[in-house]
C-alpha cells in the first residue's frame, strides 16, 4: 500500500498523469472508487480484497477522457477491460498509466465475506495482472492456468433445464427489474455515447419496466456484449434486485469461446470477435 | 386453438439473393405458404435479434431468415459476419427459452426459386404443428 | 372535464402550412364544440401535443390568443412524436392538453410602451404569438421592432408573415442571415435583409430601448449574448422577457424535469424578466 | 383499548387473503436473498424477518409503471378514454421512513394540478408500518425529525414483541377500520419476550441540521465541493428507483396501429438523458450536475416549495449504489462545509 501511495504520489507531483483513479475507504469496511487529482490526496488510496469495483469504467466517462494522462490501479480482471478498450479504440495505451495489483481475490461484504456471488475470482486467470507499467504486490499463485477453458458451475446447473422452465425462470427474473440501469454504468464496457435505449427513434426497446422492456433490455445488453464481456460480474453485483445476469453474459462467453476460440480482454493485437470472421466459421444450424 | 387458426411466419430476406429467389418462386409459379410475410432487408449482416423478438412479440409465430450463400454477398462479407452474429444470438436465444423451433435460418440464392418455396412450406408445417406462440405476447397481459 | 390531469383535449387538424423543410405549422380545432367554449389562453402558455401511438411533446401556442377558435403550432421534425406528427394530415386528430404556464404580462407592463421582439431561429414561435396579440390591438403600444434571424434562409420560420410586417408601415422589422446561410442552396434568390447574427444585427439596428420592453426568443446561446446587449440598448432587466423551453412530459409541475433550481419552468414559467433569469442558477 | 396483537403467520394469511379478494395487497417477499416490497400473490413467498427492503412502499403508490389513458383510434377519429382507479391498497412491511415519504409526496402531486393516479390510490390505501428493530450506518432518520417507531404517514404501527408476532398500534381512523374489519386475525394476547426492545431515537443518531444544508446549498450553486461529492457516481437510477420519495416520471405511449395506452413511468434525474433538449442540448451535462439536482431538489428545492425536505433518510440510495456514493456523507460534508461559514 505504501508503495501505491508512493508511486501514486510520484506520478501526480510529476505531472505525469492528471488524475489517478483508485480505490479510497469509505469508514465502514468497504472501498469505494475515488478519482485523486492532487498529489496531497494521494494518502487517500488503498487496496484490500474489498475493492471489488471495476475502475476501468471511469475511464471512458466523459470529463476524464478530456484528461490527458490518466493513471488507474486496476486488478487483472480491471486491466482485461483496459485491454478490451484498447482493442476497441475508446482508449489509447499511451494515455492509460496502468498500476496493476497482484489480488488473491475480491469479498462481497454484504455477502458474509464470501467471494463475490457470481464466483468471478474461482475462474480468475489474471491475479498476476497480465498488461501493466507497474506490478504492485508480491506474485500470488494463478488458480487456473491461462490455456484452460472455463466452465462456471452454475450455467452447469442452469442448462440442465428445459426450454420451458428456463423462459419461466428468466419471465421471473427480469420483471423483477427496475430499469435503473445500473448494470449499463457500472460496465467498462458499455461505453456507447447514447445507448439503444435512449433513442426512441425507431423506439426498440420499451422504456418501461414491464416485463416486456426488462426482457428486451437485458436480452440486447448481453447480445452487445457478446465476445467482449471481460467477466468482472459487476453488472450482476450492483443490480439492486439481483438478477443473475452473468448467467446471460457467460451464455455468450462460453459460446464465442467454442466457436471463435476467443476470451476477452488478454490479448492486445486481438479483434473483437464478431467484427472478424473465418470462411469456415460452423454453420451447421444454416439450411 | 382457435379451428381457422393460420400461422404467422415472418421472413427477414437479403435483398440480392432470396428476395430474387422468392421471385423466381412466384414467376415460375411454385405455389408456397401464404402463410408468409416477406420483409426485405439489404443484407442478411442488417438482421438483429431485437428483429426477431419485435416479431415474435407483434403475434408472429415464426420467423425465417434468410440470404446469400457465403462468398456470394452483394456487399463480400456481409453473410459472414451474420453467420457469427447468428450463432450467439441462437445462443442467448436458447439460454432466455425462447423457441428455437420457431427461427429458421438459411440461405438461398436466386437460383432457388424451388428451395424457397420448399422451405417456407416445410416451416408452416413445423409451426402448423407447434401452435400459435404465446410466450412473449403473454408477458404484455400483466399490466397494471 | 374529466378529473384526470393528463387527459388530454382532442383537436382537428384544420390547415397545415410547411414552413421550413422540417418545420411545420398546424392550425387546430376543438372536436367538442364545449371545450371549445370554455378554453381561454394567454400569450406565452404552452400545451403538450400529442400524436396517439407516439406519445406527447411540447409546444408553445404560436397563435394569438386575440384570433379565437383555434390555435395554431409549429414544430420542428427533431424525435418520435414530431415525426408522427409531421406525418398527420388535414382532418386528422390530435391530443392537447393546455393551456399550462404562465404568460407574458401584456397588460400590465406592455401598454404604451415601445416593443421590440427578438427571435432566433424556431424560436420566433412563441414571439409570433405576442406580435400578432400586440399587432392586434396595435394602437395601445408605440413603436414596435421586429429582430428576426436564422442560421440559413431555409430555416427562417412564418416567412409570409414577415413579409407582411415588413410591408407594415407600423412596423420595424430587421431580419437577419448568418453567415454563409444566403446560399442559392438553401432556396434564398436576393436577400435583402442583414447578414451576421442577432446579437450583433441588434446592436447595429438603432433600436433604442427608452421606455421599452424587448422579447427574446431563441437557442439558449442566442439568449446568452443578447441579454447583455440589450442591457447595453437602455432596456430595464425588467422589461426584457424572455421564455425558457425545458424538456418537459407533465406540464404541472410533477415529472421534475424542467427545473432550474427551485423555477419550475411550467409552473413558474415558461415567461420570465431578464431580472428573474439572473437570480436563476446557470443549469438551463 | 386494550391491546391488540398480530403474529406473521396472520399477517401472512391476512395479506393472501386480501389479494384473493379483489384488494391489492402488498407485502414484503423474500428473493434471491433480497426482500422487496411487491404485489402478493397466492404463492408469494411472504418474509417479515428482514432489515430493509431493497425497494421502498412508493412501488404501491406510484408503480413502476401505470396506464393514465387509453385510446382507440379509427376512420372516425380518436377516442380516449380514461382509468378507473376504485381498488382499495392495503401495504404492509414498510418501515416508518418508507411511510413517512407518503405525505411528502402527497405534496407535490397534489401541488395545484391533482394527480388523481397517487392521491387516489392513497386514498384507497391502509398502511401498514413495521416498527425498526436495528439500524446501521446508512439510517439517519432522526436527522431529519423522523424516528425509527415514527408514525408519520401509516395507519397501523406494527411493533415487535416476540420472534413471531408484534403489537398493533391503530393511528388514524382508516387503521381502525381496518383493525375492526379483519378483527379475526389478529389477537388480543401474545407471549412477549424481552429480548425484542424497541429501538430508540438515540440508537440513530442525529448527524446533521437540514436547515444549515439548505442555506449552503442555497449560496453554493457553483461550488466545488459537488465535484467532489459525486466524483465517482456513474449516471445510473439506482439510487432514485429505490428511493421512497424519487418522484420523477416519464409519459410515453404503448401502441399499435389502432390502439394504445399512455402510461406514466419512473424516470430519474441521474440519468444522462433526463434533460436533454430536442435540439440536443442539455443543461445537466455532467454527471456532477445530475447527483447535484438530487440533493439540492431533496434538500433545498423541496422546502421552498412544499417546506418540508424530500427524504426520510432510510439510507436505501447509499445502499443501492455500486459505486458507494452515499448521500449521508454528502449532506455532512455539506453541513461541515456550513459549518465554516
Amino acid at each position: 500500500m505504501e508503495q501505491l501511495i508512493q508511486k501514486a504520489k510520484d506520478l501526480l507531483s510529476k505531472k505525469e498523469v492528471d488524475a489517478i483513479i483508485g480505490y479510497c475507504a469509505t469508514g465502514k469496511d468497504e472501498a469505494k472508487p475515488a478519482l485523486i487529482y492532487q498529489a496531497e490526496d494521494a494518502g487517500e488510496l488503498i487496496f484490500n480484497d474489498r475493492c471489488y469495483n471495476n475502475l476501468a469504467v471511469y475511464l471512458t466517462r466523459k470529463d476524464v477522457k478530456k484528461l490527458k494522462k490518466i493513471g488507474i490501479v486496476a486488478k487483472g480482471c480491471d486491466i482485461r477491460a483496459i485491454v478490451n478498450l484498447i482493442i476497441e479504440n475508446q482508449i489509447d495505451r499511451e494515455k492509460v498509466y496502468i498500476i496493476g495489483m497482484t489480488c488473491n481475490g475480491v469479498v462481497k461484504p454484504g455477502s458474509k465475506y464470501a467471494s463475490l456471488k457470481s464466483g468471478k475470482c474461482d475462474v480468475c486467470k489474471v491475479r498476476n495482472p497480465h498488461l501493466a507499467d507497474l506490478v504492485i504486490g508480491d506474485k500470488v499463485t494463478e488458480q487456473v492456468p491461462m490455456d484452460k477453458k472455463i466452465k462456471h458451475a452454475d450455467l452447469e446447473e442452469f442448462e440442465k433445464k428445459t426450454r420451458e422452465e428456463k423462459w419461466q425462470f428468466w419471465v421471473d427474473q427480469l420483471s423483477r427489474c427496475i430499469r435503473c440501469n445500473a448494470c449499463r454504468q457500472a460496465c467498462p464496457m458499455c461505453y456507447c455515447n447514447r445507448c439503444i435505449v435512449d433513442y426512441n427513434t425507431p423506439q426498440w426497446i420499451d422504456t418501461r419496466s414491464n416485463p416486456k422492456g426488462g426482457m428486451a433490455w437485458n436480452l440486447v445488453r448481453a447480445y452487445h456484449l457478446s465476445g467482449r464481456c471481460i467477466d468482472c460480474s459487476e453488472c450482476e453485483r450492483v443490480c439492486p434486485v439481483n438478477i443473475p445476469l452473468m448467467l446471460l453474459n457467460r451464455t455468450l462467453q462460453e459460446e464465442v469461446q467454442r466457436s471463435f476460440d476467443f476470451e476477452a480482454g488478454y490479448d492486445l493485437e486481438a479483434c473483437p470477435p464478431l467484427t472478424v470472421f473465418k470462411k469456415d466459421d460452423k454453420e451447421n444450424f444454416i439450411r | 386453438m382457435q379451428d381457422n387458426w393460420e400461422p404467422k411466419i415472418i421472413a427477414f430476406v437479403c435483398n440480392w439473393c432470396t428476395y430474387a429467389g422468392a421471385d423466381l418462386a412466384g414467376t415460375s409459379r411454385f405455389k408456397y405458404a401464404s402463410n408468409v410475410r416477406i420483409i426485405k432487408t439489404p443484407c442478411s449482416g442488417r438482421i438483429d435479434p431485437m428483429f426477431l423478438v419485435h416479431t415474435l412479440e407483434k403475434g408472429a409465430d415464426g420467423v425465417m431468415i434468410s440470404g446469400c450463400h457465403p462468398n456470394d454477398c452483394h456487399y463480400n462479407e456481409g453473410n459472414f459476419n451474420a453467420r457469427r452474429k447468428y450463432m450467439v444470438m441462437r445462443a442467448l436465444l436458447t439460454q432466455l427459452g425462447i423457441d428455437m423451433e420457431r427461427i429458421t435460418i438459411s440461405w438461398c440464392s436466386a437460383s432457388e426459386g424451388i428451395k424457397f418455396a420448399n422451405l417456407v412450406n416445410e416451416v408452416t408445417e413445423k409451426i402448423k404443428k407447434l401452435g400459435p406462440y404465446k410466450d412473449i405476447v403473454q408477458l404484455n397481459k400483466s399490466e397494471r | 372535464m374529466s378529473d384526470n390531469v393528463y387527459m388530454p383535449y382532442l383537436m382537428k387538424i384544420t390547415d397545415i402550412r410547411d414552413e421550413t423543410p422540417d418545420t411545420r405549422t398546424y392550425r387546430l380545432e376543438f372536436t367538442n364544440p364545449e371545450d371549445a367554449k370554455k378554453f381561454t389562453f394567454k400569450a406565452g402558455q404552452f400545451g403538450l401535443y400529442s400524436a396517439f401511438g407516439g406519445g406527447e411533446s411540447t409546444f408553445c401556442v404560436a397563435s394569438s390568443p386575440t384570433r379565437e377558435g383555434y390555435i395554431e403550432c409549429t414544430f420542428r421534425v427533431m424525435g418520435r412524436v414530431t415525426t408522427q406528427l409531421r406525418n398527420m394530415n388535414i382532418g386528422d386528430i390530435v391530443g392537447f392538453r393546455g393551456p399550462y404556464g404562465n404568460s407574458f404580462p401584456i397588460e400590465e407592463k406592455f401598454y404604451g410602451k415601445n416593443i421590440t421582439f427578438i427571435a432566433g431561429g424556431i424560436g420566433l414561435a412563441p414571439v409570433r404569438c405576442v406580435i400578432w396579440n400586440i399587432l392586434d390591438l396595435r394602437d395601445k403600444f408605440k413603436d414596435v421592432n421586429i429582430v428576426y434571424g436564422a442560421r440559413t434562409y431555409q430555416d427562417l420560420v412564418y416567412k409570409h408573415e414577415i413579409e407582411e410586417w415588413e410591408k407594415r408601415k407600423d412596423v420595424n422589422l430587421v431580419k437577419t442571415l448568418d453567415p454563409g446561410g444566403d446560399k442559392a442552396e438553401y432556396g434564398c434568390s436576393g436577400w435583402n435583409g442583414k447578414m451576421g447574427f442577432v446579437p450583433t444585427v441588434l446592436k447595429e439596428s438603432g433600436i433604442k430601448g427608452d421606455n421599452g420592453v424587448a422579447v427574446v426568443c431563441g437557442p439558449p446561446i442566442m439568449i446568452k449574448l443578447t441579454l447583455p446587449v440589450l442591457k447595453e440598448l437602455g432596456f430595464a432587466e425588467e422589461n426584457t422577457f424572455t421564455t425558457l423551453e425545458n424538456k418537459m412530459k407533465c406540464g404541472i409541475g410533477k415529472c421534475g424535469r424542467c427545473n432550474v433550481g427551485s423555477f419550475y419552468v411550467c409552473k413558474h414559467g415558461p415567461v420570465l424578466s431578464a431580472a428573474e433569469l439572473a437570480q436563476l442558477p446557470d443549469e438551463y | 383499548m386494550a391491546d391488540v396483537f398480530l403474529t406473521h403467520d396472520k399477517a401472512r394469511e391476512l395479506l393472501i387473503h386480501l389479494s384473493a379478494n379483489g384488494v391489492e395487497a402488498f407485502g414484503p417477499v423474500e428473493k434471491d436473498g433480497i426482500h422487496i416490497i411487491e404485489k402478493i400473490h397466492e404463492q408469494s413467498p411472504i418474509n417479515f424477518d428482514y432489515f430493509i427492503t431493497t425497494n421502498s412502499i412508493k412501488e404501491a403508490l406510484f408503480p413502476r409503471y401505470e396506464k393514465i389513458l387509453s385510446y382507440k383510434i379509427s376512420q372516425e377519429g380518436v377516442e380516449v378514454e380514461d382509468v378507473p382507479l376504485d381498488k382499495s391498497i392495503v401495504i404492509m412491511g414498510g418501515h416508518p421512513c418508507d411511510a413517512a415519504s407518503i405525505p411528502l409526496m402527497e405534496k407535490l402531486f397534489g401541488w395545484d394540478y391533482k394527480d388523481k393516479f397517487f392521491l387516489k390510490r392513497r386514498e384507497n390505501s391502509v398502511v401498514i408500518t413495521l416498527a425498526c428493530e436495528e439500524a446501521d450506518n446508512d439510517c439517519f432518520c432522526t436527522s431529519l425529525g423522523y424516528s425509527p417507531r415514527g408514525e408519520v404517514g401509516s395507519d397501523i404501527l406494527l411493533e415487535r414483541v416476540s420472534d413471531n408476532g408484534w403489537k398493533v398500534k391503530t393511528l388514524t381512523d382508516k387503521g381502525k377500520n381496518f383493525a375492526k374489519e379483519y378483527a379475526d386475525y389478529f389477537q388480543s394476547s401474545l407471549e412477549a419476550d424481552k429480548k425484542y426492545p424497541k429501538l430508540a431515537d438515540k440508537d440513530v443518531p442525529v448527524q446533521f441540521d437540514p436547515k444549515k444544508v439548505k442555506k449552503w446549498i442555497d449560496g453554493h450553486f457553483e461550488d466545488s465541493l459537488w465535484e467532489k461529492i459525486a466524483s465517482n457516481c456513474w449516471s445510473c437510477a439506482a439510487c432514485t428507483y429505490v428511493c421512497p420519495t424519487c418522484h420523477c416520471f416519464d409519459i410515453t405511449d404503448d401502441a399499435t396501429m389502432w390502439s394504445g395506452i399512455r402510461t406514466k413511468n419512473w424516470d430519474a434525474c441521474t440519468l444522462p438523458y433526463f434533460t436533454l433538449h430536442a435540439s440536443m442540448h442539455n443543461p445537466r451535462e455532467e454527471h456532477f450536475q445530475r447527483y447535484r439536482q438530487r440533493i439540492n431538489h431533496k434538500y433545498s428545492i423541496y422546502v421552498n416549495l412544499f417546506e418540508a425536505v424530500s427524504c426520510t433518510g432510510c439510507g436505501r440510495c447509499s445502499r443501492a449504489c455500486g459505486a458507494r456514493v452515499n448521500i449521508l456523507e454528502a449532506v455532512k460534508m455539506i453541513d461541515n462545509a456550513a459549518g465554516g461559514k
